[in-house]
């Protein structure tokens, strides 16, 4: 199954959507396809119901963080400097990141073909952290998506029932972001590793002592 | 018939009430302290520390890499490695850990330090009785409780025993061969004129 | 029966506005609760002893699994996942091996790939019957069905301690093959306990197959129509007892199991009896895939030479290597950045994906029906709370 | 001899009788026919109990308990001591009083009851002429118990269970009086000495057993069903509903005052069972009239023993029914043909005796079985499946 055609058939029935191909490099060649949130569920259902593969499986939902990453990249420039050429190191700062990612791997039962895998990414990782649920379509990202918001904190537009699944409620954070602090609310047991006996140290000194 | 399945459901219990009074491959309990099951030999719980000869702390074959204490998923080995280096059972100089701790209320028994040290030095016990009433430092085991001879290993594990026996033998006959051959390499050295950038950095 | 009303029973804080009114009676169902399977919980509400309204509450037992394994090696990775879906470890074993394998583009061995089936066969075969066991338990048939499970499964589990030297936290593949290879005389020890095998099950079936009660207890409970179960991404012996076709050893085939002739049972109707007798005949066929494998098994060497298993990097990249385990789909999908651990580590929960669907299999049903369901449904809390 | 041993205890009774001055003896009679009560049947409960989890378990192919003296058999001293030594809880919300009550009245009315069993020949604490009628009337103080303990505990789980236990055992009242009605016809008397008496004598060598008629047989049947599910016992155990409800009506008991309801539950399976002995199985009559000589309160318990052994053994196997399911049996089922029953029961009465009304009573009791079965199957659709394999 080639995603290619998956993507131009899309694009052909789906008037301004915005659809990219995320290459991997891996072995496993799974190839992803971003889709822009505005778009994305038309895409889903069209996908679901009317292209020619019927995923009409979702199996997999999972968020991914992707903090912002500054990635600076020495090249050597040939350059002339006093008229003489000389090597010069250049440092190439390129910005990666800075959003959350969610990912859905699609699958038909009815053909047996798949993973087809859509991404959808949010604007940045704060406060624009939108992005439509696809519930509607699969029941199966209910409980999935539930947790991507409860991990990631990525606000699933359009669920029905889009509460914390496995923190409780009243919890504030969201544990599996990259730059998540545990809070200091451990009962600390002593152990055989001197650093947590001094994080624990400093937990009762900031309790009041013992 | 209605009560039909009910019948026959009441004569497979009373074949096996019956049953488990003759057929003994039904009853599959073992009476513990009385009875025991024969010891499995790929059994493990937990790591300990395998010493050559016969004193523990002479002949520990671990050499404090602090592999295992790296690769530990729940990070329960806590190793100090020695400043000094002690001659270990063949009596060559080996750095040896000043501390080995394994908290044993945190291990997981996954057996990850048994696969990726490359001595030898750590392997899994089969010794599963050891409740305690002190929560923290009765599971907690330092060096010499960790310690068991090599004889004990050969008694828990004898096949797994028996060929790390062999591998460590044949590791140091090839080790010996080139010590010898290195003793003989400099014997030769030595008969045949020095050199002059080796007196050179003698006298330096 | 809408006797429970405010008057007999403190039921919530509000005034009683109106006594003939009929008003639900909250329960919460667990995490103390002996058919809920561990700690999980339901808020339900009842109208006498009728449901009309069930939300399954999760995260008792929840540890971040993914979080733990993110700053864990690959290899370290591994003994985290027995603990996943702590009855059938070998299988979850396999599935992260599998997502690594596609990864990193790794080759399993011949005699490692033989391993795998059989112990994951093992797996499924001890797994279908303790949950058939735990399933008469719920219903009440004081432990004998899951006594006699039991008693199979302790044959079984003595064979994975005498492989792998655990009996259920086994820990048994790696990336690019298994651990230990079969110790002398184990494969001939399976052999026997897999020629027993279906004397178990013909004990069983004479037991509670054709049972009354039984199928008067179960049969129209909890029915799932095909469409809903292929929307709420059912997978395993719940789907298949909703009549979906689609048995992961047949769509993927991953590992060797195009060579293997087996069944994939179908359900008709959905509901419990359905996944009771699914589940009962897939352990025939397991038998079947067994006997094959043990049959074919080749020597050679169990691990690919080419892989290291400390210090693994694989190269940037995803994966998604999915499984049919004994509970469904059981998925890991693996992002890494280049680094010794896992950028992201994702476990696709079977069990908690079929619990998506458990309200709809409850309502209207009594409170005896809703401990039934959910023993139907095959949870393992280490699985749904991760 | 035979006839000695048989008497020793009612001599006993009157030589002891002998010494107590006259203004006592009323008073001294009814203790010395009481506390014998009181401690056999305490104590075959404490057998029982070892009995049933040794039984269960080797039904399971388990051992059991066998730790606690020879073969486990102090089993039940340890489970006494134990529960003795708990901590009594009592949730803060319960109604103090009936909460208390409730474990009590179950072991009063469940002793209660034994009052007009006839344990032997002449043993008997109370020949009323209205034994049965008695012994129905209290056994269902039983109700009342187990309303008091579901409602004081102000628990949501053992509300359930008191309402399923006050359905199922109304419902299943019924039947158990309607079963046991063929047998007053019979006998024409409401006593229970009576009814044994005329059980005890013997053609040739077989005795005169009510339930080796048709209709005796099928009271007897629905006579041991509805019983079972009066002490909630499996497969009727949903009050307690282990699984579902999580002990039902006694959730919030702990320490004495539970083992007080287990004790109160296995009197009152023995008080049934008992009386079904009473009713079909001759009492402490001997099966065969050359096994006269055996004393007659043997035959009396070892019949007993047999009957818990037949509830052990189903309890082994079977699973739970449901609520619904359970009123169906009851009502659609169970009525009817105990109803059917007294109809087939008064014709035996009307016919001559010989085989025409073994033929005609037999025929009429198959056909309502059958019919009634069919019934109960229509309303639930069940059958055994056939499954077919995707290719």
């Amino acid at each position: 199954m080639n995603l290619e055609a998956i993507k131009s058939e899309i694009e052909a029935n789906v008037p301004g959507c915005r659809l990219e191909i995320i290459p991997n490099t891996s072995p496993s060649a799974q190839h992803s396809l971003l889709v822009d949130s505005a778009h994305a569920f038309t895409v889903a259902s069209f996908l679901r119901d009317g292209a020619s593969v019927r995923l009409d499986y979702c199996s997999n939902v999972t968020g991914i963080d992707w903090p912002l990453k500054e990635i600076s990249t020495k090249t050597k420039v040939k350059k002339l400097v006093d008229g003489v050429e000389k090597d010069v190191d250049e440092i190439v700062k390129t910005q990666t990141g800075g959003y959350l990612e969610a990912v859905y791997h699609l699958y038909s039962m009815e053909q047996r073909q798949g993973p087809v895998i859509l991404r959808m990414r949010t604007e940045d990782r704060t406060d624009r952290v939108h992005l439509p649920s696809l519930t509607p379509l699969w029941r199966s990202a209910d409980f999935q998506e539930r947790e991507a918001f409860d991990l990631f904190g990525i606000i699933f537009d359009g669920h029905p029932d889009l509460r914390r699944l496995l923190m409780w409620e009243g919890f504030v954070d969201h544990p599996m972001r990259r730059d998540y602090v545990d809070p200091d609310d451990y009962e600390y047991e002593p152990t055989a590793h001197d650093e947590v006996l001094k994080r624990a140290k400093e937990h009762q000194a900031a309790e009041g002592g013992l | 018939m209605l009560g039909q399945g009910i019948l026959k459901g009441l004569a497979e219990t009373a074949r096996n009430f019956f049953g488990s009074y003759i057929n003994k491959d039904r009853l599959t309990t073992v009476q513990f302290p009385e009875e025991r099951l024969p010891q499995i030999e790929a059994t493990r719980d937990f790591p300990f520390l395998v010493y050559d000869g016969t004193d523990w702390d002479q002949g520990m074959r671990c050499v404090s890499c602090q592999i295992c204490e790296k690769e530990c998923p729940p990070k329960c080995i806590y190793i100090v490695k020695s400043a000094d280096k002690k001659p270990d059972a063949t009596g060559k100089p080996q750095f040896y850990p000043a501390r080995f701790d394994i908290d044993i209320s945190v291990c997981m028994s996954c057996q990850i330090c048994v696969e990726v040290c490359p001595f030898d030095a750590i392997k899994m016990d089969v010794d599963f009785e050891l409740s305690t009433t002190d929560r923290f430092g009765g599971l907690l085991l330092n060096k010499q409780q960790l310690a068991k001879s090599n004889e004990y290993y050969n008694k828990i594990h004898p096949t797994e025993a028996a060929a790390v026996d062999a591998a460590l033998a044949d590791e140091r006959a090839k080790a010996d061969a080139k010590l010898r051959q290195a003793a003989e390499a400099k014997a030769a050295a030595a008969a045949a004129p020095p050199t002059p950038p080796a007196e050179k950095t003698v006298v330096q | 029966m809408s006797v429970l009303t405010e008057s007999t029973i403190a039921l919530s804080s509000g005034p009683v506005t109106d006594p003939g009114a009929s008003q639900l009676l909250e329960v919460s169902m667990g995490p103390q609760h002996p058919s809920t399977h561990g700690v999980f919980r339901m808020d339900v509400s009842l109208d006498g002893e009728q449901v009309v309204k069930l939300k399954p509450v999760f995260g008792y037992l929840h540890r971040n699994h993914e979080k733990i394994a993110e700053n864990e090696s690959y290899l370290g990775c591994m003994p985290y996942t027995d603990r996943l879906d702590y009855i059938c470890s070998i299988t979850n074993n396999w599935a992260y091996a599998l997502a690594v394998e596609t990864l990193a583009g790794i080759k399993v061995p011949e005699r490692a790939e033989y391993l795998r089936v059989i112990t994951g066969e093992l797996t499924r075969l001890q797994n279908h019957a303790s949950l058939v066991g735990f399933l008469m338990q719920d219903m009440g048939a004081s432990g004998t069905p899951l006594m006699y499970a039991f008693r199979e499964r302790e044959k079984i589990l003595d064979l994975f301690e005498a492989l792998t030297g655990a009996r259920m936290m086994c820990n048994y593949m790696r990336f690019g093959g298994c651990r230990v290879d079969a110790p002398a005389g184990w494969l001939q020890q399976a052999q026997k306990v897999i020629d027993a095998f279906p004397k178990f099950l013909d004990e069983f079936e004479s037991l509670l197959r054709t049972n009354e009660i039984l199928m008067a207890r179960t049969q129209g409970v909890g029915r799932v129509s095909k469409e809903l179960a292929i929307n709420a991404g059912l997978t395993g012996p719940m789907a298949r007892a909703s009549g979906v076709n689609y048995d992961l050893r047949k769509v993927d085939s991953y590992g060797i199991y195009d060579r293997f002739s087996f069944r994939v049972p179908l359900g008709e109707f959905g509901d419990v009896y359905d996944r009771y007798m699914i589940r009962l005949l897939e352990m025939r066929e397991s038998l079947e895939i067994l006997k094959q494998a043990m049959r074919e098994i080749p020597a050679g060497p169990i691990m690919d030479p080419g892989t290291k298993i400390r210090g693994f990097r694989p190269k940037a990249g995803e994966a998604y290597g999915r499984i049919e385990a004994p509970k469904g789909e059981l998925g890991f999908y693996l992002i890494s950045d280049g680094t010794g651990n896992p950028y992201r580590f994702r476990v696709r929960p079977p069990s908690l994906i079929n619990l998506t669907v458990l309200e709809d299999m409850c309502l209207g049903r009594n409170v005896a029906d809703i401990v039934i369901i959910l023993g139907s449904v095959d949870i393992v809390l280490g699985e749904v709370d991760r | 001899m035979p006839e000695i041993i048989d008497q020793i205890f009612v001599l006993l009774k009157h030589w002891l009788m002998g010494y107590v001055p006259s203004l006592l003896k009323p008073v001294v009679s009814a203790i010395l026919s009481v506390v014998p009560v009181l401690l056999a049947f305490p104590l075959l409960f404490a057998i029982t109990t070892v009995l049933e989890r040794k039984g269960l378990g080797r039904m399971q192919n388990r051992y059991g308990p066998n730790r606690v003296g020879p073969f486990g058999f102090l089993q039940p001293m340890a489970d006494g001591i134990k529960s003795l030594t708990k901590e009594d809880i009592i949730p803060r919300t319960a109604d103090h009083l009936v909460h208390l009550l409730a474990p009590v009245v179950i072991v009063i009315a469940s002793f209660l009851v034994y009052a007009v069993l006839p344990i032997g020949r002449n043993m008997v604490i109370a020949n009323l002429n209205a034994g049965v009628l008695f012994f129905f009337a209290v056994g269902s103080m039983v109700e009342l118990s187990v309303f008091m303990a579901g409602w004081s505990s102000r628990s949501k789980y053992s509300l359930l269970g008191a309402m399923r236990a006050i359905a199922q055992m109304i419902s299943y009242e019924i039947p158990l009086v309607l079963a046991s009605i063929v047998v007053i016809m019979a006998a024409g008397s409401l006593s229970t000495v009576t009814i044994v008496n005329l059980q005890a004598t013997y053609t040739g060598i077989f005795p005169h057993w009510y339930v080796f008629t048709p209709w005796g047989l099928t009271g007897f049947i629905i006579f041991m069903i509805a019983a079972t599910a009066e002490s909630n016992r499996c497969p009727f155990d949903l009050p307690e509903g282990e699984s579902e409800i999580i002990a039902g009506y006694y959730i919030e008991y702990s320490g004495f005052k539970f083992a007080l309801f287990f004790l109160g539950e296995y009197l009152g399976m023995f008080a049934t069972s008992a009386m079904a002995i009473t009713l079909f199985l001759g009492g402490w009559a001997a099966p065969f009239s050359f096994l006269t000589w055996i004393p007659s309160y043997v035959w009396f318990f070892a019949k007993l023993l047999a009957l818990i052994c037949a509830f052990i053994w189903i309890r082994g196997t079977l699973p739970r029914l449901r609520m619904d399911q359970l009123m169906n049996f009851a009502w659609k089922f169970m009525l009817p043909l105990s109803l059917i029953n007294i109809f087939a029961a008064g014709v035996w009465h009307y016919m001559p005796a010989g085989a025409s009304r073994w033929l005609v009573v037999t025929l009429v009791i198959a056909v309502a079985c059958v019919l009634l079965s069919r019934g109960l199957r229509r309303n639930q659709w069940f059958h055994v499946r056939t499954y077919r394999f995707a290719s």
